[in-house]
């Protein structure tokens, strides 16, 4: 670790950031990033001068975006079977999902939130275990270090923080490490946003925010969230770059996230990003969405699907055939296969291991409590 | 009073409700009556909030119940700003582990610019918080926050029980010129009464002796009510007549129905779903013992959830107070010195 | 009160605030706006095409800044002769603090910070009563129904969120009402402030949002603060315009504070305005601004005093006389000692108030509890 | 153990410091120790805080001890990332109502990232508080705020009261696989004591009897410790012999010795500052009752700050523990029971 001298005091009135000039470099692009468009051809709209991914990254991605989307499905199903309590669904979000994952490396880590799932898997956090949490079986089912990988975050914006503090402890240690944070448009409202932000600027953390904006937060459209010309524009209120990217296009994301991870490598600091997609399903199986939004509201967005734009790109420049896509099929069978066995599982769970963690060592008022509870279910179980 | 409707002809004005509904109507009574009151909060328009205790309202008021940025902080000190000018707000928080972000508006605010101000400047306005465990939900979503709020000086703290409270405390919530928590018992929303709306209850600040009993006092609120009523139900099939107590309001205390209870049977178990160490629940047991102490036979005993943060789905059973639980603190309650 | 209707469900995706323009014209000009520069003379520099305030505005401005002035240095004389407890000084941000409150009209409303006593005696609050917090004898001295002036707040940034609030409750009134709201460079990066700009932007709430930007948070300089091109820049992130003006002139003040008020009155919505001055004084009197930077940083500033320009100015301009200078000091004087009479005098506290205004009713427990002090102090009273 | 120094000839360790100083040295002697250990908040760094007591540490140790932007949750968010990522942190709040702004962080996240994870992920962070009264300080900047922390499960809790705990529990925390909240005396910053700070002392969970006494037991902790002292010196002039319990930690509570305590006597009084309500105070008293029923020969009675916003400076002698007020009950006592 390089010894770190002792900040310089404030010298003059001069030691202001330069006002004069940046502003308007920092701004995103008017239109969102686009490299393929709805129909898998080569984009006409703004491309922010990026090139294509390589061939490779793009298969890859398109893999991992099949592979969630059977992962959404499937989850969805283990709601309507009961396995599961809750499921907040990223259909029609893979494209970002499988991006953010994508550009981190073997050091790098994530920090995504209850929508991200498809993230963490395309991580490589374990699809089971990633849905304990919401089978009910413990708060966060992997461990988040041998994913790097955060315990998905239900507080709103509150791990962008967390992500922003990791990534000043790589900093500091030396390390090369890479963060994505990820977070919704509504949780864009809330004061820990700014505030992420703000301390990864200030400090310069190699970190990545990633705004999924599906223009929905529950019910409330995105017009009641912010009047801002686009959320990618809050970036220069902290003085870093904001980019606005098409949310369904996964080679424009893989650059776009690319650029930034490249730039935050070098030491240049946070990126904000903005990826416009569509929720295409309810909030959670919980939610009714016809209370507050049409199907025909929906309908345009078909359309746009990440999954079919990325198969038609792929397919038209020789990269995906049948075999391939069959294949691929039967990887995401197999991998909602082991879902279902995962979950449908019986899996014995520890009452006492609700007192086991609180503490690295349990209190004596937490092992009394223990004990009255595991008096009550030995006298329960005497008296079956 | 309205008369009681005689026996076999039940009034036109009885009707079966839930808890949801009740608040519902009340904050439909309360608007209709008075048009500064205005309702805001996360996806409480349209959507008529996650548990649709506002459904319809924007239909029937229009921006008058409307949905904010998704910011409890903001929302919170929105609404301070509301009420200083002239509004009577009322903030739903979505779940109570998500109005944390508001907490230094609720403690620092909320809760002092009427003291700050030499009573110059009043906050009427109503903090909604659906509180508690028991629904099967997932991390954040089942705190019992309520004794943050009940050891926060300047704030009033009513928890209803059923349907009628939740009626009558919320409207007298609304019209409170201070600021007041509503503990919404979450798992009880859907839970159903036979109520007469029209019929008035005690204000906040009234405990309510909602079973009599001679051997022990139960002393209780919000959504551990019914499981405490339901104890006494067995403890009387067990020999044992027990008293339970609906506080209703949390704070203001009622310390003359509480202690008189206490007197009267000189044995006393605290029921509450929140974590128990410094709890509200600390406090109850405090004060009877410190108000009582020559009436207890035994010392007063606290039936609360653990002191860890609030189990998974599958494991909360095992945390929640339950009737067994309830019945093994009245056993403790040393009966052999009687 | 016109009746107002639900608002329409989001409608389709391009119920989107529109991207694609916009974002350039709400950052601000690369340099602060000034209309007469340090010297007294008309500014070269930036000027945003704003025309000068008429000569009224600038002789009552510039009353009411020396008047500000001698109330500083009297309210710093009580502090050293322990009549109060504490005082955060705005020696030097005289201009802004006179700016906020003049271009509110009878009915309209300030939310002022600690350091802004100089704003809220321009609002015609009482000298003596807004010292009373630092005097120790309770926590708001003064009536903000009264004076239209909200307790001086110091939970940094919470109360732009009322002020916001409060401009909504004006609005959905019809009330014709104006807020403006304070906070310093450093409050800027509380969670609080932006979500007050972003509730204030999406309900285009009549609020002027005035950020005295001294440089310093205690001890913190802006660099530590922020990363951005300006504070001003962050208004585009919610949609309202930027301003950025010279916070030692107070035509510039006058002038852009103005024209918000005027948009925030047309129904427009709020401004975020970032006056750059300086805090030429310690943090407080508690505070050893020497642990922090030194006496050549401050040095430039003396000449750029906001009082002295403003003098030369209408000297030069003929709007200011020797005779109108006496008078003027004179009236200061006056303030002076009723400051120091008032300030000085004994006041009978009663500790009985304590459990007064707790609730509209005090409750059976409070009045326990004063019942015991009572017969404490009455038993005290009885063995002396 | 260290050897007692003979009578007379001081150790060269033995010296004279401030609780600031010993919380300074904790700082600077782990930081020297362990280059993971990093400081963080507002004015820490160059000004050395406002209250000095990170003084020097930046010059010392540079960037690790470090300025941040002036937004607490912030502060606070960012250190459990630190602590994730590898460092351990030490958060300063430059006052108690300050952090209240990071209550969600604190409490959705900092008190349960290890049971969240079951035990996985460990945050390694100390949240230091300036608190209380009794220093003129004017409103929002003297709250007695850990029964917030106490009653959030996860957090542990800890309060010195004098020099060589301030050193010790600090270096504890700072060493301790969980966060650790450390609530400063405020207003004991600047008080003195010998102290030999190579000597170990008890560690986190233990309370200390720090003056022995037969007829009644006060327990409290942080800066109302001198005030029990000096009540129970007075009171020995009267003639009652008072047992002074100094918990220095709040969570985990040290049940053994406090009961052990209030057996040898039977009569308590608990001291605090923090307004009295649903406080940490009231879960001492409750346990006391609960766990000592039949050694009490009268109520607990709580001496604690009345339930009103922290009073401004010139009314807060009313408003704190008094000697004279502590004398009071234990006068109630029901001494005519004997
Ligand atoms: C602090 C906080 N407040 C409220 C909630 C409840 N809540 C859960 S998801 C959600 C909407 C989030 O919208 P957005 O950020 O757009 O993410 P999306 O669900 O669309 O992915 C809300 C209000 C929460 N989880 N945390
Ligand atoms: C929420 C909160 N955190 C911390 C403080 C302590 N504090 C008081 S003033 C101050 C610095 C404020 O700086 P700035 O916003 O630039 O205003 P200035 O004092 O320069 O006018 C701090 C940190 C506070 N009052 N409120
Ligand atoms: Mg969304
Ligand atoms: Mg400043």
């Amino acid at each position: 670790m390089t010894p770190r001298t002792p900040r310089a005091k404030a010298t003059s009135a001069s030691a202001q950031p330069s006002y004069d000039t940046e502003s308007a470099t920092l701004l995103p692009t008017a239109t969102p990033i686009q490299l393929v468009d709805a129909e898998g051809n080569p984009s006409t709209a703004e491309t922010g001068n990026l090139p294509l991914p390589d061939d490779a990254a793009l298969v890859r991605a398109h893999e991992l975006m099949v592979m969630g989307r059977r992962f959404n499905d499937q989850a969805g199903a283990l709601v309507r079977q009961g396995r599961l309590a809750v499921y907040p669904s990223s259909h029609g979000q893979e494209a970002c999902q499988v991006a953010a994952a994508m550009v981190l490396g073997d050091q790098d880590w994530l920090f995504p939130t209850y929508r991200d799932t498809v993230a963490a898997v395309s991580m490589g956090v374990d699809p089971v275990q990633i849905l304990l949490l919401l089978a009910g079986d413990w708060h966060a089912g992997y461990d988040p270090y041998e994913f790097r990988c955060a315990p998905t975050a239900t507080p709103l914006a509150t791990q962008l923080v967390h992500a922003a503090g990791l990534a000043y402890a790589a900093k500091v240690k030396g390390e090369d490490k890479v963060v994505v944070a990820m977070c919704g448009d509504g949780a864009t409202s809330e004061g820990d946003f700014h505030e992420a932000l703000n301390f990864a600027a200030v400090f310069k953390c190699p970190v990545i925010f990633l705004i999924q904006n599906n223009e929905f937060a529950i019910s409330v459209p995105l017009s009641r969230q912010t009047a801002a010309p686009s959320l990618a524009a809050k970036g220069v209120g902290y003085g870093m770059p904001g980019k606005r990217v098409d949310g369904n296009d996964v080679a424009a994301l893989l650059a776009v996230m690319g650029e930034a991870a490249d730039r935050a490598r070098r030491g240049d600091g946070p990126t904000l990003i903005e990826a416009h997609t569509y929720r295409m399903q309810a909030h959670t199986n919980a939610d009714d969405a016809t209370r507050y939004r049409t199907a025909e509201e929906v309908e345009p967005w078909v359309a746009r699907d990440p999954i079919t734009r990325s198969e038609a790109h792929l397919r038209s420049r020789g990269l995906l055939d049948d075999a391939a896509v069959a294949d691929l099929k039967q990887r995401a069978e197999e991998m909602a296969a082991e879902m279902r066995l995962g979950i449908g599982k019986d899996r014995d769970l520890d009452p006492a291991e609700l007192f086991e963690h609180v503490f690295a060592k349990p209190t004596p008022q937490l092992l009394e409590q223990r004990a009255q509870l595991l008096d009550e279910l030995a006298r329960e179980e005497a008296t079956k | 009073m309205t008369p009681m409707p005689s026996a076999g002809t039940p009034s036109p004005r009885v009707e079966k409700i839930t808890v949801m509904q009740a608040l519902n109507r009340a904050m439909r009574d309360a608007m209709t009556q008075d048009e500064n009151v205005h309702i805001l909060g996360e996806d409480v328009g349209t959507l008529g909030g996650v548990f649709r205790v506002t459904d319809g309202l924007t239909k029937e008021f229009g921006e008058r119940c409307f949905d904010t940025p998704l910011a409890e902080s903001g929302i919170m000190g929105f609404a301070i700003g509301m009420a200083m000018g002239g509004l009577r707000p009322i903030v739903e928080m979505q779940f109570d582990a998500f109005a944390y972000p508001a907490f230094e508006q609720i403690a620092s605010h909320v809760a002092k610019v009427r003291n700050r101000t030499k009573g110059q400047v009043s906050l009427p306005m109503v903090i909604r918080i659906p509180y508690g465990g028991g629904i099967g939900g997932v991390e954040h979503h089942c705190d019992s926050s309520e004794s943050y709020y009940t050891h926060t000086p300047g704030l009033t703290v009513v928890a209803p029980s059923n349907p009628a409270d939740a009626y009558h405390l919320l409207r007298a919530a609304i019209a409170s010129p201070d600021p007041v928590i509503v503990m919404e018992p979450k798992r009880l929303y859907w839970s159903k009464a036979e109520v007469d709306l029209s019929r008035p209850r005690p204000g906040i600040g009234k405990a309510a002796i909602v079973r009599d009993g001679t051997d022990a006092t139960i002393v209780t609120y919000g959504q551990s009510v019914p499981v405490a009523l339901e104890a006494a139900e067995v403890a009387k099939r067990e020999g044992r007549d027990l008293q339970v107590v609906d506080l209703r309001t949390l704070v203001p205390f009622d310390d003359a129905t509480v202690m008189s209870a206490v007197a009267s049977t000189g044995r006393v178990v605290v029921v509450a779903e929140a974590q128990g160490f410094s709890s509200f629940a600390s406090e109850v047991a405090a004060r009877v013992g410190e108000r009582c102490f020559h009436s207890l036979a035994a010392p007063v005993r606290r039936v609360t959830g653990f002191d860890i943060p609030y189990p998974p789905p599958k494991l909360e059973k095992h945390h929640l107070p339950t009737v067994d639980r309830i019945l093994d603190a009245v056993d403790s309650l040393q009966w052999e010195d009687q």
